[in-house]
């Protein structure tokens, strides 16, 4: 497998100040994020199930990166829709790592509280909370706090399925914790002082 | 030799390259410290020049050769690969061998890189002295001059290898034309029309065809496969397989009886791209040069079952022979001109667009050939029913070109090929056309014409990659259709078009066995896996390997007209050295020491030109200097020290590694 | 007996207890021997990675670390979400060292370390078919599931992105179909299947998956199909849970029943269904399951007279173990 | 180690690909370490092993070699024998006592100065934080004065 | 007229040369007759004072076979070189320092330590020999070691150099009568410098084995190919044979009777370093293109150190491995 030190990863990016945006994205992306490589040719933006619903194509957030458009894009619910079906990150004729490369736009849009609908970045939150507080998911806490958050409306048909979840034991009113969990928190803690510049 | 303490005497010269050099390393105390610290290698001037290049500067090198007798000289400026022939020819003027010359590169590789003057010069001395200690090892060279042999062989039949044979041909010069098809004409003889003056294909290839069969000096060779080179520039020998036929040329009058008779109906996967069909003898088309048929004996009745015989009882002249064996031809020529062509990209391997899986979705050259008014539609555009005539059609642009996922690289016919088809489905069907592109790129002459032609006649363009060609319907108005499934880029929406047809443009990709074909003839391949040239632009048709010259598609992908230029490019390179009568080759040789070789032919397999051959009698290795290239990879490799590589010495270059080290290593200084 | 370190994911204990059950009956039959993660924690699923990224990283990898020490290699996940966050954060630590580095920093405050590239992470599916092998599993059917139309869906996460290139195709996978006509299945063409369930989107933006929910089922509808078939704990609550509130939204009324592969593997190696977790699922597989067993005839397939049309080009097609298979169709 | 140990390093290059590489470095003005000399062969497979043992015993902290791409040779494949000849020497540097990432082999076409830069400014950090070599010193330690004959 | 004076000497080495010389057998009576024997503790008695009592250059020719391994080799190189007109550096330990020379992979003190506590050395109180001990009857010394090993030239100039572990008798005989028909104005003397007593080739040249073009995939012990092919070059049967790279002059001893060539001739005529050339032929014969596949065909040469410098280390350009500086 070829691998790439930073340094490496650094000079494929040119120093121009107005790419300093695009700069940062793919350096805070897990791997080597190949973004700058775009050709703009669409396929991502073709490929996706959800596309529809985005504000923008994959292809058009990526444009808008090399514009240095900072507030657009973290406003942006395109990361946000997306459903991490790596659709487009096979069929990028660059292999660029799209999916990993929203990730990282939606943690910066969190950091800079620039995301504008508050249901998918709380959701993700709130599982995020889950995780740490247990070492596992806990859907139920998830689910009742998510809806009852958000979608008050919503919990009333979603209440029928959840007590079929629950009667046939598909879901559990109880959290299970794991047995690490300080071993765990302290690897957390020590993580969350990084990050991949 | 003169000699200044034992050595011989060496003239050193500093270029400040205008302020290119001068700006970053202190010119002058080079020039002094090499005529201090270097005195003792020899060095016995040393002078520095605004510009060693021009005519004053190399005028100072000369009348120092001559006035105080230099016998080495260091030139430290700019790359060697920029002015090395300039200040070998000056001290060659000035009566001293050329390669007794050396440059010390300090611009590229120090004054442009380094930004602390203080190291840059450091580094610029180190460099100076390696040179110099270098210098006093090199060996006057003579250049080597070998005869030509005036036949030549071209290999492969389509337009780019009958341009240049009939060149060499017409020039009055013998050619070998050798096709491992049947017959001669390439994918040019599948294609309907030519972009971007829609010419018809066979209109003007066949009369080309038809010249180069009769053609007096052309000896045609198809159906055959050259199986060994050897030799080198001007004297190479070549084996030739011609595969059988399974009848005798000589008797066959090209009367296509047998084909008409042969009860075996077969797909033909070559010349009909899989949408046709031929018999069991067959020959590609009824234009076929040369005229004679051959038996595909894997699906013919009588080698596979051993009896029907239709074509032997059906031959007025009796020219079928089920005997025939394969033969193997010896010929000898002096140059050899590679024009194997390219293969198609396999759509299959795209699984997103279906092809394969979804009926209706076509190459470009089955679209080519069901546009062909002799192909297997008789020229009309229908579904894979064979019937229906398409209302809407789609052509998809790159398909496994500009895609690292299959070939990074541009195909660079496929925009105007898409044009064309955009154009004939126009035509031929009114049906609405769709066309899919991610850059459109029509550089040459007429070609953006002929888009906007295209633009003119209504098709629709997309700008985007074609994401997938899917049958889910998800309306009613997607049932029964193929769905093209893209982002339209200019609108910034993702667009799902139904069409009934769609034709894939897909590349050109090098032939499955280029790296093969590559090594016998001592070429190398790009990564890419095409025939790499002496130098892409300057020299796009010669090789690393002299006298194996390369053309066409083989080198690259590229459109008729481009071919068809390097066709005779390459010709007129191999008339150049016909004419010429014997070649100059660079004296950068290895050479083995016979009194030193041990015979324990550790060398023989490493040399890619096989110009190292073991005498069995003497038992001692021997070097062709004719087709040794001067990698030097023997000269590493001789474990008894008894392979010398002139202009590359062991010497010269472990002294040059003193020199360069001299700073750092007090004792051997 | 092949032996693997397991990481079931949190889904296996919840949602999809019916996989976990099912697995662990066929397990042993198959030769699968699982020995679980001591103490493995969530890999995040898609959440976490979206919030901040070494921190998710190390979540993962105090998986990997724990995995590691167990000192088998192979790390076996059945749930498509876990195998590829547990394979891509291996694959990109290799990757970018300089995320490794990090992520190793992290881990040392909780007494772990992790080489990233030690691990081989797999999925169970692809161990089911190239270390147990279609042979060995058809040989052990004893209830073939003759008449059962099956709809094979192998999601996203399995396919793609296989950095590793273990699949056949990352748009037209063939192992769930290989695996389920081994257990004598009847298998649809399925052009959905490899296509998105809405994942997390039935939570945050519940529109949008519901129109993917439902393109997935009228698409297995459309096939004929009498039931679907999944190998990720996702695509199953989103197809199954969720039907009820996609036909509300849409005003249909689908019954599109789906399930997870293990458990018709079980019920193909003579299994009862109450043993393989059946009757968990939302949208009842009763009419479904009726049809194995009972004895219907092959429907007679009315393939209309075909015109003497052009050849159809073959496909190339990668069978499960990588090797291109050129299955020329010709015509006669 | 000394604090501004700044190592010496040989670097050979192929005259078809890495040496027209470090001609496009400069043309291209790109910035980079002034710790390597060059020595221009006309293929790396020219590279004797002698000459990176010559460089090692003669003072030079490290040696990086560099060549075509594999397949890309333009001597068909004669970077293949490099890539041997390397790869024992790393083993022999091993059985010395020298650390085999002392020498280093690195793949770089002709287009690729950007690349080149690069792998010589990393090369140089690498073989900097391995410290001097200082091979010459070493020997030098207890050498006598060669008495030479009447 | 008295007859020219002859020295032998006997350093750091084996003791195999000096026997080689009596294995010419009646040839030594030509020595006899044409030399007088000055110097050969090993054959004459006499005393170091004795040749300290000679005038420089007195001696004609004096045969040194052995290393430079401590203080008193150093002091008798100086004082042989001086006292001598030919100095030649005999046999392999001579020239290129031979098996002793692979201390130099190790530091002193290890050397030491390993040769007073291996389980065969009975050294119950943990002794190490000291270059002074005090006994009652005074003070008593042993030289004390070099930092290392070093040829002859490393340490004198030497007028020629003769290689071989040992030399090969025949080879001896011939240099003899040479000399003796230098002294009766027959023949001239090589130039200065030169390797006498040896071909300029490698032994492949006398080696009667049948050679191919060489492709290896694996590399193998010789006790682990049974039978070895009687004609087939040994090389190309996958055993490390360090026949290509080393000097002839020997016959092909070895590869005539089925064992692979040690290379104790050494490097070919003009070589630089032989364990490069060793290096290099060796990677040359390897049929594989990928790095994992080459290091695999390379497991099969475990210790490449002591393969390309079991005698030559200590005259290779690195001279030593750096742990001997470690001291």
């Amino acid at each position: 497998m070829p691998t790439m030190t930073d340094e490496q990863v650094r000079a494929h990016l040119t120093h121009e100040e107005d790419l300093s945006l695009l700069h940062e994205v793919s350096m805070k992306t897990a791997g080597v994020s190949r973004l700058e490589m775009c050709i703009q040719c669409g396929s991502c933006g073709g490929s996706c199930p959800s596309g529809m619903d985005m504000d923008h194509t994959p292809r058009m957030v990526f444009a808008m990166l090399r514009a240095g458009m900072r507030d657009e894009v973290l406003q942006s619910n395109t990361p946000w829709v997306c459903v991490s079906c790596y659709h487009c990150v096979v069929r990028c004729p660059q292999n660029v790592h799209i999916t990993d490369v929203m990730y990282t736009l939606k943690a910066m849009a969190i950091r800079e509280k620039k995301y504008r609908d508050v249901a998918a970045p709380e959701f993700a939150e709130t599982f995020v909370e889950m995780v740490e507080k247990y070492g596992r998911s806990y859907e139920f806490g998830l689910a009742t706090r998510h809806y009852l958050k958000h979608a008050p409306l919503r919990m009333v048909g979603m209440a029928a399925m959840g007590l079929g979840m629950l009667r046939k034991g598909r879901m559990s009113m109880k959290p299970r914790t794991i047995k690490g969990m300080d071993q765990l928190t302290a690897i957390l803690n020590k993580a969350k002082e990084m990050e991949l510049t | 030799m003169s000699t200044n303490n034992g050595k011989p005497k060496v003239g050193v010269y500093v270029c400040h390259c205008g302020t290119n050099i001068a700006h970053t390393v202190d010119v002058e105390q080079v020039r002094d410290w090499a005529a201090q610290a270097l005195g003792a290698e020899g060095v016995v001037i040393a002078r520095d020049y605004k510009f060693m290049c021009s005519s004053p500067g190399q005028e100072l090198i000369e009348k120092d050769i001559k006035e105080l007798g230099l016998e080495r000289v260091v030139v430290a400026a700019c790359s060697p690969h920029l002015h090395e022939m300039t200040f070998r020819n000056a001290s060659k003027r000035a009566g001293l061998n050329p390669y007794l010359t050396e440059l010390a590169s300090i611009r590229e590789q120090v004054s442009w890189v380094h930004t602390d003057k203080g190291l840059a010069t450091e580094k610029a001395k180190a460099v100076v002295a390696g040179a110099v200690e270098r210098v006093v090892k090199n060996e006057p060279l003579d250049e080597i001059k070998v005869p030509i042999h005036p036949a030549t062989l071209v290999v492969g039949g389509g337009i780019t290898g009958i341009q240049a044979a009939l060149e060499i041909a017409n020039a009055g010069y013998k050619v070998y034309l050798v096709e491992r098809e049947p017959s001669i004409g390439g994918h040019m003889a599948q294609f309907d029309k030519t972009f971007p003056t829609l010419d018809c294909a066979a209109c003007i290839l066949t009369p080309r065809m038809f010249e180069t069969g009769m053609h007096p000096n052309i000896e045609l060779l198809t159906w055959s496969e050259v199986t060994q080179v050897a030799g080198y520039v001007g004297n190479f020998t070549v084996t030739i397989k011609k595969k059988p036929r399974y009848l005798k040329e000589e008797l066959c009058t090209g009367c296509r009886i047998c084909v008409e008779k042969c009860p075996k109906k077969v797909i033909d996967h070559v010349y009909e791209a899989g949408i046709g069909y031929r018999k069991a003898i067959y020959t590609s088309s009824a234009q076929a040069v040369p005229k004679f048929p051959v038996i595909d004996t894997a699906n013919c009745n009588f080698f596979q079952k051993g009896t029907c015989k239709v074509c032997e009882k059906s031959c007025p002249t009796n020219a079928i022979d089920y005997e025939q064996k394969e033969q193997f031809l010896k010929v000898d020529v002096g140059n050899i001109i590679l024009a194997t062509g390219y293969d198609l990209f396999d759509a299959r391997r795209v699984s997103n667009y279906g092809y394969g899986r979804l009926a209706n979705v076509f190459t470009s050259i089955e679209f080519e050939r069901m546009c062909n008014a002799a192909g297997p539609t008789s020229g009309k555009i229908v579904l894979r029913d064979g019937q229906t005539t398409p209302k809407t059609v789609g052509i998809i642009h790159c398909v496994g070109s500009r895609d690292r996922n299959y070939n990074n690289y541009c195909s660079s016919i496929c925009c105007m090929q898409s044009l064309k088809f955009a154009h004939l489905v126009k035509e031929r069907t009114g049906a609405t056309v769709y066309d899919f592109y991610i850059d459109m790129r029509t550089p040459m002459k007429s070609y953006d014409e002929f888009y906007q032609r295209v633009l003119e006649e209504g098709t629709l363009f997309v700008r985007g990659k074609v994401a997938q060609v899917s049958d889910a319907a998800r309306n009613a108005q997607e049932e029964g259709k193929l769905i093209i499934q893209v982002e339209d880029t200019l609108v910034g929406k993702q667009r799902r078009i139904p069409v009934d047809m769609v034709i894939l443009s897909t590349g050109m990709q090098p032939r499955h066995d280029a790296k093969e074909v590559g090594k016998l003839f001592g070429i190398g391949c790009s990564s890419d896996g095409w025939f790499t040239e002496k130098h892409a632009k300057l020299d796009p048709v010669a090789t690393m390997t002299e006298g194996v010259l390369i053309a066409g598609t083989a080198a690259g992908p590229k459109d008729i007209p481009a071919s068809v230029a390097q066709g005779s490019a390459a010709a007129a390179r191999v008339l150049n050295l016909i004419m010429r009568h014997e070649v100059t080759l660079e004296p950068i040789k290895a050479i083995i020491k016979q009194w030193q070789c041990s015979g324990c032919r550790i060398c023989n397999g490493l040399c890619p030109f096989n110009a190292i051959s073991f005498r069995a009698e003497r038992r001692v290795s021997e070097i062709n200097p004719a087709l040794c290239q001067g990698c030097g990879t023997c000269v590493a490799a001789c474990p008894a020290g008894a392979i010398s590589g002139s202009g590359f010495s062991n010497d010269q270059i472990l002294a040059q590694i003193d020199g360069l080290l001299m700073d750092v290593n007090p004792v051997s200084a | 007996m092949s032996a693997y370190t397991f990481y079931p994911g949190c889904a296996m204990e919840s949602n999809a207890k019916a996989y976990y059950t099912s697995l662990m009956a066929v397990a042993k039959p198959l030769g699968i021997n699982l020995e679980e993660i001591e103490d493995w924690n969530c890999c995040g699923a898609t959440e976490y990675v979206g919030m901040n990224l070494i921190p998710a990283y190390s979540l993962i990898a105090r998986n990997l670390a724990l995995a590691a020490k167990m000192g088998n290699k192979t790390v076996l996940s059945p749930c498509s979400a876990c195998y590829l966050n547990l394979a891509k954060a291996d694959h990109y630590m290799t990757e970018r060292p300089a995320l490794g580095e990090k992520v190793n920093e992290a881990l040392a405050a909780g007494g772990l370390h992790y080489q990233p590239g030690s691990l081989d992470i797999r999925h169970l599916l692809d161990v089911l078919i190239n270390d147990i092998g279609l042979d060995n599993l058809k040989a052990k059917v004893v209830r073939p599931l003759k008449g059962l139309r099956v709809a094979p869906y192998m999601g996203c996460m399995v396919p793609r992105p296989d950095y590793n290139n273990r699949w056949s195709d990352a748009e037209h996978p063939v192992e769930l179909v290989e695996v389920l006509q081994a257990i004598g299945a009847e298998v649809v063409d399925f052009p959905g299947a490899a296509t998105c369930c809405g994942g997390h989107m039935t939570q945050i933006g519940p529109e949008t998956a519901f129109e993917l929910i439902r393109r997935l089922i009228s698409s297995a509808e459309r096939s004929q199909a009498d039931i679907m078939v999944t190998v990720c704990p996702m695509c199953q609550v989103n197809v199954d849970a969720y039907q009820g509130e996609t036909n509300r939204h849409f005003g249909t009324n689908y019954q599109m029943p789906i399930v997870f592969f293990t458990q018709l593997v079980g019920l193909a190696l003579g299994f009862p269904p109450d043993k393989l977790g059946f009757g968990t699922e939302i949208t009842s597989t009763e009419k479904a399951l009726a049809r194995i067993g009972v004895d219907i005839p092959k429907p007679t397939e009315d393939t209309p007279h075909k015109q003497a049309g052009l050849p159809m080009p073959s496909c190339l097609r990668k069978n499960a173990k990588g090797k291109v298979q050129h299955a020329e169709k010709e015509a006669a | 180690m000394s604090e501004h140990f700044e190592p010496v390093i040989i670097g050979f290059t192929c005259n078809w690909c890495s040496y027209r590489a470090a001609d496009l470095a400069g043309t291209a003005r790109l910035k980079y370490a002034p710790n390597v000399r060059l020595v221009r062969l006309m293929c790396s497979g020219r590279l004797d092993p002698t000459f990176v043992m010559k460089a090692l015993s003669d003072g030079a902290d490290g040696v990086l070699i560099t060549g075509c791409h594999p397949g890309e040779c333009h001597y068909v494949e004669q970077n293949y024998k490099t890539l041997r000849r390397y790869l024992l020497l790393r083993r022999l540097l091993q059985g010395m006592g020298i650390a085999p990432e002392r020498v280093k082999l690195v793949w770089a076409s002709a287009a690729e100065g950007a690349k080149l830069a690069n792998e010589i400014n990393s090369f140089v950090e690498e073989v900097r934080a391995l410290g001097p070599l200082g091979w010459p010193q070493k020997l030098a330690g207890n050498v006598k004065e060669v008495e030479v004959a009447a | 007229m008295s007859k020219p004076k002859f020295a032998m000497y006997w350093s750091g080495s084996c003791g195999g040369c000096e026997i080689a010389v009596i294995n010419i057998h009646e040839k030594i009576l030509d020595v006899d007759a044409n030399f007088e024997v000055a110097f050969w503790p090993v054959a004459v008695d006499a005393k170091v004072k004795d040749v300290e009592a000679l005038a420089d250059g007195d001696i004609l020719l004096t045969l040194w076979n052995g290393s430079i391994r401590n203080e008193e080799n150093e002091h008798m190189a100086h004082l042989l070189r001086r006292k001598s007109k030919l100095l030649v550096a005999f046999g392999s330990c001579a020239t290129e320092g031979c098996v002793p020379g692979l201390a130099n992979l190790s530091p002193l003190s290890e050397i030491i330590d390993t040769a007073y506590t291996t389980l065969t050395t009975d050294n119950p109180n943990n002794i190490r020999p000291q270059h002074v001990t005090k006994v009652p009857e005074g003070e008593i010394s042993i030289p004390v070691l070099k930092d290392r090993v070093y040829t002859l030239a490393q340490v004198v100039d030497v007028d020629y150099f003769m290689p071989g572990c040992p030399p090969e008798s025949h080879q001896i005989a011939a240099v003899i009568d040479l000399v003796i028909q230098v002294l009766q104005g027959k023949a001239e003397l090589p130039p200065k410098g030169a390797v006498i007593g040896a071909g300029s080739s490698t032994v492949c040249e006398d080696c009667p084995r049948k050679r191919n073009v060489k492709s290896i995939k694996a590399f193998h012990r010789i006790q682990e190919i049974a039978p070895l092919d009687p004609e087939l070059c040994i090389l190309e049967q996958g055993i490390p044979c360090n026949g290509p790279a080393t000097r002839s002059g020997c016959n092909a001893r070895c590869p005539r009777v089925g064992a692979q060539c040690i290379g104790c001739y050494g490097p070919a005529e003009g070589v630089v370093d032989y364990g490069a050339r060793l290096l290099t032929a060796f990677a040359s014969v390897i049929d594989a293109n990928e790095p994992e596949e080459i290091e695999r065909i390379l497991d099969g040469i475990p210790d490449p150190a002591g393969q390309f410098y079991r005698f030559n280390l200590a005259d290779s350009l690195f001279r030593a491995g750096a742990p001997a500086f470690k001291n």
